[in-house]
């Protein structure tokens, strides 16, 4: 699946999109945050405070403990400043 | 009627005197127009900014402000919606979005112009990085923003 | 911040990009600007009309809406408001009212172009006179109208 | 003092504006129009009915229960429809 940042969450991890494999045990939005902070320091930096930062998967608002089967792309960013 | 929603995201301003003749060509049924138009201010907080930099998420950005102007559309009797919001580098005095609806009368215009400037503030995938003396900094979303959007929830 | 205040009667079609100008020029603390155009529809009270003619009381409507103006100014913090009303003869599609507000924030600039807008309808010297054809006939004044203008008396 | 019609009031009475003299007993708004209804068929026309018709003094809406001593200029219109 792809992976997109936006925002400091992009700044943070250094990249504005990657595509990822995560492990079967990832099945919530959550525990594919648990799953990256682990994969480095820039991730751990940019969800340094979890709860802060928003998730879509595949352009829809979700919540953390969404369901990330089947989702071609899920989105991490922080809280919104639009308009 | 059928739905006259227009949503456009841009780096370049736009003319609200031409968006406005967009919504409303060739109509005679349209009693009242509503616009807002949100400008770049000179300071964040009480201090001067150079510029903002507005980010967006494409594809996600265009769909939600297109789905909340169907709700819009939904819940008030208006003619049409037209949305445009820019991204890229803006500076103080510049406008930053547009929002026009036009009804027959004017209570559903103003309501479903608030809905809308409520949504985009608070729910849209925008962000904005304010530039200034002292470096750039990401603007941080506003409890009040929230809350207004959340008036607009039916229990 | 000094009172600015523009209100005009004229018989001429206004421009709404270059009065929202007027209001915002040389400024960079706006953040916020509502418009609302009034604009003549083709049916009123599902028969159709040919045009409205609108009168005014010369001298009185003007310093009426500049005075509802002032009362805007010292409810809300706004930069400024202007008004544009029309008099004469206006076909379907033509606009007759415009009412542009200018604020940092966006509530403070919706909530003041409602209260100028409510208090036109029903408290402004204007008449309107339906030409159609069966002949012409003054509208009569709705209740609702005077209600949406009492929602902004304080108790 | 000087006395303006406007609307389907001005179109009744035929004139847009008069200038007029009521008689010492005339001390309000109310016992202006019922003076003037005394004065002709056209004006008993636009002040059929009375509680319907607005007025000013020099350009202040007033009640009809307004002293009218000093007025410079009265008008008499139909509830408003402007915007």
């Amino acid at each position: 699946m792809k992976l997109k940042y936006f925002a400091w969450v992009r700044e943070r991890i250094g990249k504005p999109e990657e595509t990822i494999e995560p492990p079967p045990g990832v099945t919530t939005v959550e525990e594919l945050i648990v799953w990256l902070v682990a994969r480095g320091e820039t991730y751990a930096h940019a969800f340094e405070k979890p709860r802060v930062i928003r998730a879509a998967i595949d352009h829809a608002h979700v919540k953390q403990d969404a369901a990330i089967a089947g989702a071609r792309e899920i989105a991490f960013f922080p809280p919104m400043t639009g308009g | 009627m059928t739905d006259n929603i227009t949503v456009r995201i841009q780096e370049t301003d736009f003319d609200i005197a031409r968006e406005i003749a967009g919504l409303t060509a060739e109509r005679s049924d349209i009693g009242a127009v509503v616009s807002f138009t949100g400008v770049c201010r000179g300071s964040e907080e009480g201090s001067a900014i150079a510029a903002l930099t507005l980010e967006h998420y494409p594809g996600m950005a265009e769909a939600e402000i297109a789905r909340h102007a169907e709700t819009a559309m939904s819940r008030w009797p208006l003619f049409g919606i037209r949305v445009v919001h820019r991204v890229g580098r803006i500076t103080p005095g510049e406008n930053i979005v547009l929002v026009v609806t036009a009804s027959k009368h004017r209570q559903a215009a103003f309501e479903a112009a608030e809905f809308m400037m409520d949504y985009l503030k608070a729910n849209a995938p925008f962000w904005k990085r304010v530039e200034a003396a002292g470096g750039t900094k990401w603007i941080e979303a506003r409890d009040h923003d929230d809350a207004a959007a959340a008036r607009w929830t039916k229990s």
